[in-house]
């Protein structure tokens, strides 16, 4: 799964390359995200906008993500197509992440937290 | 009820052929003339179904076969996932429960079936000589 | 060299089936995040072949089964459209001549394998005991 | 196969209201269209803008409409698809039909003809 990778500030920015988020690539995704908090990443901007297809694998990847990060940073997602913000509200994600419309708000969210 | 139309899908039990199941259902959801959201829907109940025999009833061991028929009804879409591996333990279907305050109570998987329950119309699950097969419903307004 | 994904899709020898098939083709190529003209021109390939299956092979007789395997590779994708019915006279395929300003010469039927082999990199046609395969590949540049 | 169908003058208009003209519904539409023709309309716009999907029955069903048309009158095709297109320009029919952007101007060409 190729994740493209930014930085502004101390905002990682992280936006899929890919459609899916599936049990077939929700490990690596995991897997990466894991190693980017482990680096010190504590506020991270998830950008979905080129994902249209997210199943409840690539679901636990980003709360497994959230979790990792801890209580003393925040994940923020946006660009969320409508399909998989159908997800977010089945599953009441949309309670539980910051869902922002672009990737500036999504910055701009975290930056007035902390 | 007679059907107007179906077809039978099958892959070997491996996650990489997950996605070609995925965006089958999908593209016939759009040639019913669905619109999107209804058809990652119908997508996502078919994936989280058959990774679901793909990683519990053949524990990801590849060589097996999972088969997937679809089938047109004037009203309705039915979906049949069928395998030979081990059976879904009914006590496994959960509600979705955390507090969506406390990042510790977020759940991380188990919510495979409860996303299937919640956007089909009607789910149910039969073995019969070792055969496993979930049936999925959904009624269509076209 | 070894496939990265591969799903067998079987139909009754209906044309009523026929759109579920060419569905499922689109959306395995949007999956793969082929473009809308890539994607319809696979969806008219097998289309083609599916239908001259139902119409030529089993002579529009339901209850034959028509089978589509497509076999994903690094480099290209390839679809086996099989069938037991009756074979392709390879004298049949013809080149599309006509006159585009005279309406008495223009085609209407006999596009269909002028089509497949004017979109695909790879076509062959070949029967073995009974069974006929019409074999298609498409390079992918992704 | 629905066909939605208006006249304007004595142009007659048929949009097809399925996304797919295909060997299950060309003979249908070859059908209604051979009705129309019969009844007397010799000039006839085909509006393309639901279809999605065309294959070489569908095409022979709308060369057959041409044909029976005759050559005292013309069928003009509009709003077509890039996909669909693409099947024109591969069978060389671009070279056989005036396939027009909108309605209007397949409205247009017609009139200014005869
Ligand atoms: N097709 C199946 N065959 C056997 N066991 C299954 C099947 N589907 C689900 N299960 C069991 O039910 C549990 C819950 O499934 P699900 O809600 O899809 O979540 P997850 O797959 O993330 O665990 C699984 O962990 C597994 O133990
Ligand atoms: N799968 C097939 N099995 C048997 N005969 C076939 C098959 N495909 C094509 N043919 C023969 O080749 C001819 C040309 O096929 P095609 O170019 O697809 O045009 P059409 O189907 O419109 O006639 C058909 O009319 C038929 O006689």
């Amino acid at each position: 799964m190729q994740l493209h990778q930014n930085k502004m500030g101390d905002v990682l920015i992280v936006r899929p390359l890919e459609r899916r988020i599936d049990a077939a690539t929700a490990t690596e995704f995991k897997e990466k995200m894991s190693e980017w908090i482990g680096a010190g990443n504590r506020r991270i901007v998830l950008n979905l906008s080129e994902v249209d297809f997210i199943d409840s694998s690539g679901l636990g990847a980003i709360v497994s993500s959230l979790k990792k990060i801890g209580n003393d940073g925040d994940l923020v997602i946006c660009s969320v197509r409508e399909t998989v913000m159908s997800l977010f509200r089945l599953t009441r994600m949309n309670r539980v992440f910051d869902i922002l419309s672009s990737e500036e708000e999504a910055i701009g969210a975290l930056s007035r937290r902390l | 009820m007679e059907t107007t139309g179906s077809i039978k899908l099958i892959i070997e039990s491996k996650l990489e052929n997950v996605p070609l199941i995925g965006g089958a259902v999908r593209g016939i959801a759009s040639a019913l003339s669905l619109d999107d959201v209804s058809g990652y829907h119908l997508e996502l109940c078919v994936v989280e179904a058959v990774t679901n025999v793909t990683k519990h009833a053949y524990t990801l061991e590849a060589g097996n076969s999972v088969e997937l028929n679809i089938l047109l009804f004037p009203d309705r879409i039915t979906f049949q996932v069928c395998d030979r591996g081990k059976s879904l333990d009914p006590a496994k279907v959960r509600l979705l429960r955390f507090d969506p305050q406390k990042r510790e109570t977020l759940p991380e998987s188990g919510m495979g079936l409860f996303i299937m329950h919640a956007l089909m119309d009607e789910v149910y699950y039969e073995t019969e000589s070792g055969l496993n097969v979930l049936t999925m419903s959904k009624y269509l307004r076209r």
